[in-house]
């Protein structure tokens, strides 16, 4: 027996919802599908694989100003920016959302991103299991699954006429009325079965190949654009810049890339990461060495949208496999 | 203190502005809000971003001594878009500070050792807390050996100190530069033929330098020449920092943080990172 | 018509007569459906290079790293194209390069197999199937088709009204992520420090929002004004779908009857930009 | 009483001629709307389409770039390089929707003060006509 809401209810649920807050789900722009804020329940998008661009625009956005500078009669001020209204974001697929609470890592960690904390605080996350594969995710290799529903506020499964409910906070609770719900004897579909990915070990293996010569192979292909990191939902790096607009002062914050060339590049033009093979292993070594050594869990979450989306075909996941092997066959 | 939002700065004054050299000038700051003031304490190799509003912020080695409660000073050398504007300052601009950050010198476990400081150029700012430290508590410490080198006369930081360091009880300082002018009658070398020069003895004694990759690279040559052991050796690293508090992750060399976990590392640390800079 | 084969026997002779030191080509990607560049530096790897209709990558934005090394290149007719126009803003050395060209049967749309048959747009206005210059051949050059309009989407963009046209752009350029794969990808793009990235003057700055984005993007199509070489690249690697080859077909369509000038079809004939008529008006009023 | 719509040119004058023309008619007296922020440059083959993208990008109405006539430039070829790269600017702008209107280049000479004062005051009411222009400077990203 579970709990259930009919579509019918789901869709009046979304409405009552963008009424009191932003609610934020996938969306067609033009042949893209990315997570917009919608102002029309027919804007949602309900059966897909993955959006474009991931959720994490909506914690740690593509720019942000952190603080305004004003002068007031003679005296500066430093107004730090604030988060007033909820947010919902709805259809965040479970690896997203186990990628939301990797970036809590770094950012909470004390002293913790006040920013980042407010919308942290500020956002339900109702999340929409996976009835099928993207041909690219491995989440299940890398801590995750499909139907995992360790990082949402609300799980919703997929079931003829409805959909399975699991309310698992209390800001869940306080988001879906329980008049809404009834209890059915229904299960939740087989969860989909996904391409393995021998991802065991190898934070260790990764400490082994760092000197191999397989990095700057790897790299002659790469372009060094940024799309790997800006479409990925754990690479959190950032710049930091001061914008003078007419009236005040903001200090902006914006991703940034390891594989930027400005990245390492200090005052005065000394760049200790200059080659591209080191820049391109800096991007694999952070997520699968330094952020396991630093908290514990890997900094990739399988969704495979940097393999969608590199334009050369760098895949992380043949990156895992060949680094596993780099002690058994020596790379050509 | 602590801070409720770390990347916002605390607003300060610049109470004075002292030019060391062409390029560099001494911020004398002052923060505006007296709890903090009072609260903010740091040690020598801890560092603060100094932000010139508008055009953002970078991240200086703090050149003075907490306990002599006389304000927090920087070296600052005009080198890229934020020194620029912050060269343009006069005195009692408004500026941001935020910090401190970093590990810092362990100046406790020094105690009763000989110590020699080897900078050069704007490297040599950050190493001036140990001297001051040394000097106000002279008994603790044992020989104090200060070699500070410059591309020319005109570019040794700090020079009205000299004759007080030099006068110090146990003190020597040897200063070099690459060039020397018509004025110049001290050394004309490079600081690593300084360091073998002087035989500087490992037995009981920390060598602490800090300066261009290149200096540092050949003075621990000739340190490891003289003996030295790796956890004898102590430098600084730089990065390109963004946050001084490890979350925007631009200043990791392999898994370690030169601005958490950093900056201030022995060799023997330095050796075992994966990443070398 | 399997092109593959011959590639690599060509390739394995350059390898193993030591002419060149690298073979720069595709070979079958992860997903075992599309291509991906190949970098082959030993004789006994050229079986992984492959050519076939999903080959959409123009490669010779990789000869720039390796100015001064001996480097074969299989190269598209459109991206034959670039090497002229690098050799003409004397980035690369003719003689460094040993060019395997391909008679192009024309590249599918991205993601679809080899046998879709299903062509990307920017290949069904394409005049120039064969090479403008190479070392060897692989394929027979066949008759251009004749193209009545080689700019139909330009003109379509061009048939719409200011407000419809400032719609679209602002609409597009907000979406803009500022990946700079569209730079990264371009062989007309080797500025060491390009203009979006100057901190003083900071003409854009890292700010990703609309007004800073219209300045990138327009900016960007505009440094290449005369010397793209329409390979279509930029607006194939762009991961939220700009029609970037829309900016910059216009500016080649202009090129083309302002000044009667084709990028790359020649390493010799002056630029457009670096040159000029005194008696030309160009619509400015006297 | 609405405030009457005054539109922001930004003006790009070439030293030796233009900005020559332009301080003669003053010289002279002659009025025209002051709604031209003057920009001198040394010669318009110095005008880089960033400057006039990011005119636009910052909230200018209209933008304008006067030269000496093909000829007549100090540096002898400055505005032929000039006149090929404007006139391509001038489609692409229109191109990407701003309107033609907003964008012109002239040959103003130092000895027409009055054809200045002209061309001034008739783009400023082309400008007038045409409305404010919907810049995207502070539009929200998402």
């Amino acid at each position: 027996m579970s709990e259930f809401i009919s579509k019918q209810d789901l869709l009046t649920w979304l409405g009552q919802l963008m009424g009191e807050r932003n609610l934020v789900a996938p969306t067609r722009v033009d042949d893209l599908l990315l997570f917009r804020k919608v102002d029309r329940v027919e804007d949602i998008v309900f059966d897909f694989d993955n959006t474009t661009m991931s959720p994490k625009e909506w914690f740690y956005p593509s720019s942000e100003t952190l603080f305004y500078v004003e002068q007031k009669d003679g005296q500066t001020e430093l107004i730090p920016a604030a988060i007033e209204k909820e947010t919902a974001i709805f259809g965040i697929r479970p690896c997203d959302a186990q990628g939301m609470a990797m970036n809590d890592y770094p950012f909470l960690e004390e002293p913790a991103d006040a920013l980042y904390m407010q919308h942290r605080d500020k956002t339900a996350l109702i999340g929409l299991a996976c009835i099928t594969a993207c041909p690219e995710c491995f989440c299940t290799s890398m801590g995750c699954g499909p139907h995992d529903p360790a990082n949402v506020d609300i799980l919703l499964t997929e079931v003829t006429d409805g959909y399975i409910a699991q309310v698992l906070t209390d800001k869940g609770k306080t988001l879906l009325p329980d008049n809404l719900l009834t209890t059915a004897d229904v299960s939740s579909p087989p969860a989909p079965v996904l391409s393995e990915v021998p991802s065991d070990g190898i934070a260790e293996k990764m400490r082994q190949a760092f000197d191999e010569p397989f990095w700057d192979r790897l790299a002659d292909r790469c372009i060094h654009c940024n799309i790997c990191s800006y479409v990925c939902p754990t690479c959190y790096c950032f710049d930091v810049r001061d914008y003078t607009d007419k009236e005040r002062i903001e200090r902006v914050r914006s991703w940034e890339s390891c594989q930027s060339p400005g990245f390492t590049r200090l005052a005065g033009g000394h760049d200790p990461r200059s080659t591209k093979g080191s820049r391109l292993r800096q991007r694999f070594s952070h997520k699968l060495l330094y952020f396991p050594r630093q908290f514990g869990a890997l900094g990739c979450i399988g969704c495979g949208r940097c393999v969608r989306a590199c334009p050369v075909n760098i895949d992380i996941r043949e990156i895992i496999k060949d680094v596993q092997q780099l002690g058994v066959k020596s790379e050509a | 203190m602590k801070p409720e939002n770390p990347l916002l700065p605390y607003l300060s004054t610049l109470q004075e502005l002292i030019d060391l050299t062409p390029d560099v000038k001494l911020f004398r700051l002052e923060l505006n809000d007296p709890d903090i003031r009072e609260s903010f304490d740091y040690k020598p190799g801890q560092f603060v971003f100094v932000s010139a509003f508008g055009v953002g912020e970078s991240p200086f080695g703090i050149t003075s001594v907490a306990h002599r409660k006389a304000g927090l000073d920087v070296a600052i050398r005009r080198v890229g878009t934020v020194t620029n504007a912050l060269h343009q300052l006069e005195p009692g601009a408004t500026v941001g500070v935020r910090g401190p950050f970093g590990n810092y010198f362990p100046l406790d476990e020094y105690k009763g050792k000989n110590i020699f400081i080897i900078g050069g150029g704007i490297g040599f700012a950050p190493l001036r807390p140990i001297i001051t430290t040394v000097l106000d508590y002279r008994e603790d410490y044992g020989d104090l050996v200060i070699i500070n080198g410059a591309r020319s006369p005109q570019d040794l930081v700090f020079a009205p100190e000299f004759d007080a360091w030099a006068a110090s009880p146990k003190t020597k300082l040897e200063l070099t530069v690459d060039a020397g002018d018509e004025k110049w009658t001290g050394k004309v070398a490079l600081i690593p033929s300084v360091v073998s020069e002087l035989k500087l003895s490992p037995q009981n004694a920390i060598a602490i330098t800090c300066g261009p990759p290149i200096m540092i690279h050949f003075t621990l040559i000739e340190l490891r020449k003289l003996g030295f052991a790796d956890n004898q050796i102590i430098t600084t690293l730089e990065g390109k920092m963004k946050c001084g508090l490890g979350k925007c992750a631009r200043c990791n060399v392999g898994e370690k943080y030169i601005c958490k976990d950093g900056p201030v590392f022995s060799m023997e640390q330095i050796s075992q990172l994966i990443e070398q800079f | 018509m399997d092109f593959s084969e011959e590639i690599r026997s060509k390739a394995k002779e350059l390898l193993e007569s030591g002419t060149v030191d690298c073979i720069i080509g595709y070979e079958r990607a992860t997903d075992g459906v599309v291509a991906r560049p190949l970098f082959v530096y030993q004789p006994s790897n050229v079986d992984r290079l492959i050519f076939d209709q999903t080959c959409a990558h123009n490669l010779t934005k990789y000869l720039l790293n390796r100015k001064d090394k001996a480097t074969a290149i299989v190269v598209k007719p459109c991206d034959s194209r670039a090497i002229n126009l690098l050799i003409n803003e004397s980035q690369i050395q003719r003689d460094k390069v040993s060019i395997i060209g391909v008679v192009c049967p024309g590249i599918v749309k991205a993601g679809l197999d080899n046998t879709s048959g299903e062509l990307q747009d920017a290949c069904l206005t394409c005049q120039q199937h064969t090479p403008v210059l190479y070392d060897f051949l692989v394929g027979e050059p066949a008759s251009e088709p004749d193209v009545p309009d080689a700019y139909p989407d330009v003109s379509g963009m061009e048939d719409k009204s200011a407000g419809e046209r400032r719609a679209f752009w602002e609409e597009q350029f907000s979406r803009c992520i500022r990946c700079y794969a569209c730079r990264q990808v371009c062989p007309g793009c080797y500025c060491l420090e390009c203009f979006v990235e100057r901190l003083d003057p900071m003409w854009v700055g890292i700010r990703i929002a609309p007004g800073e984005n219209e300045v990138w993007n327009t900016i960007r199509a505009f440094h290449l004004a005369g010397r793209c070489i329409d390979c279509n690249e930029c607006e194939r690697v762009c991961p939220v779908n700009i029609p970037l080859s829309l900016l910059n077909r216009k500016l080649g369509k202009e090129v083309e009857e302002l000044f009667n000038f084709q990028a790359g079809i020649d390493a010799e004939t002056p630029m457009p930009f670096s040159t000029f008529d005194k008696e030309e008006k160009l619509g400015i009023s006297e | 009483m609405a405030v009457e719509y005054q539109p922001k040119i930004v003006g790009f004058l070439c030293n030796w001629c233009s900005y020559a023309g332009a301080d003669l008619a003053g010289t002279s007296r002659i009025c025209y709307p002051p709604n031209i922020r003057i920009i001198r440059v040394p010669c318009s083959g110095r005008v880089d389409p960033l400057l006039v993208v990011k005119s636009f990008q910052q909230g200018a109405d209209g933008v304008l770039i006067a030269g000496c006539h093909p000829g007549d430039c100090h540096y002898s070829e400055g505005n032929y390089y000039a006149r090929r790269r404007l006139a391509l600017l001038h489609t692409f702008l229109e191109y990407i929707g701003i309107e033609k209107e907003r964008f012109q280049i002239q040959w103003v000479s130092a000895s027409e003060g009055k054809r200045w004062a002209h061309v001034v005051s008739s783009f400023t009411e082309g400008l007038a006509r045409l409305g404010p222009r919907e810049t995207t400077l502070h539009k929200e990203t998402v």
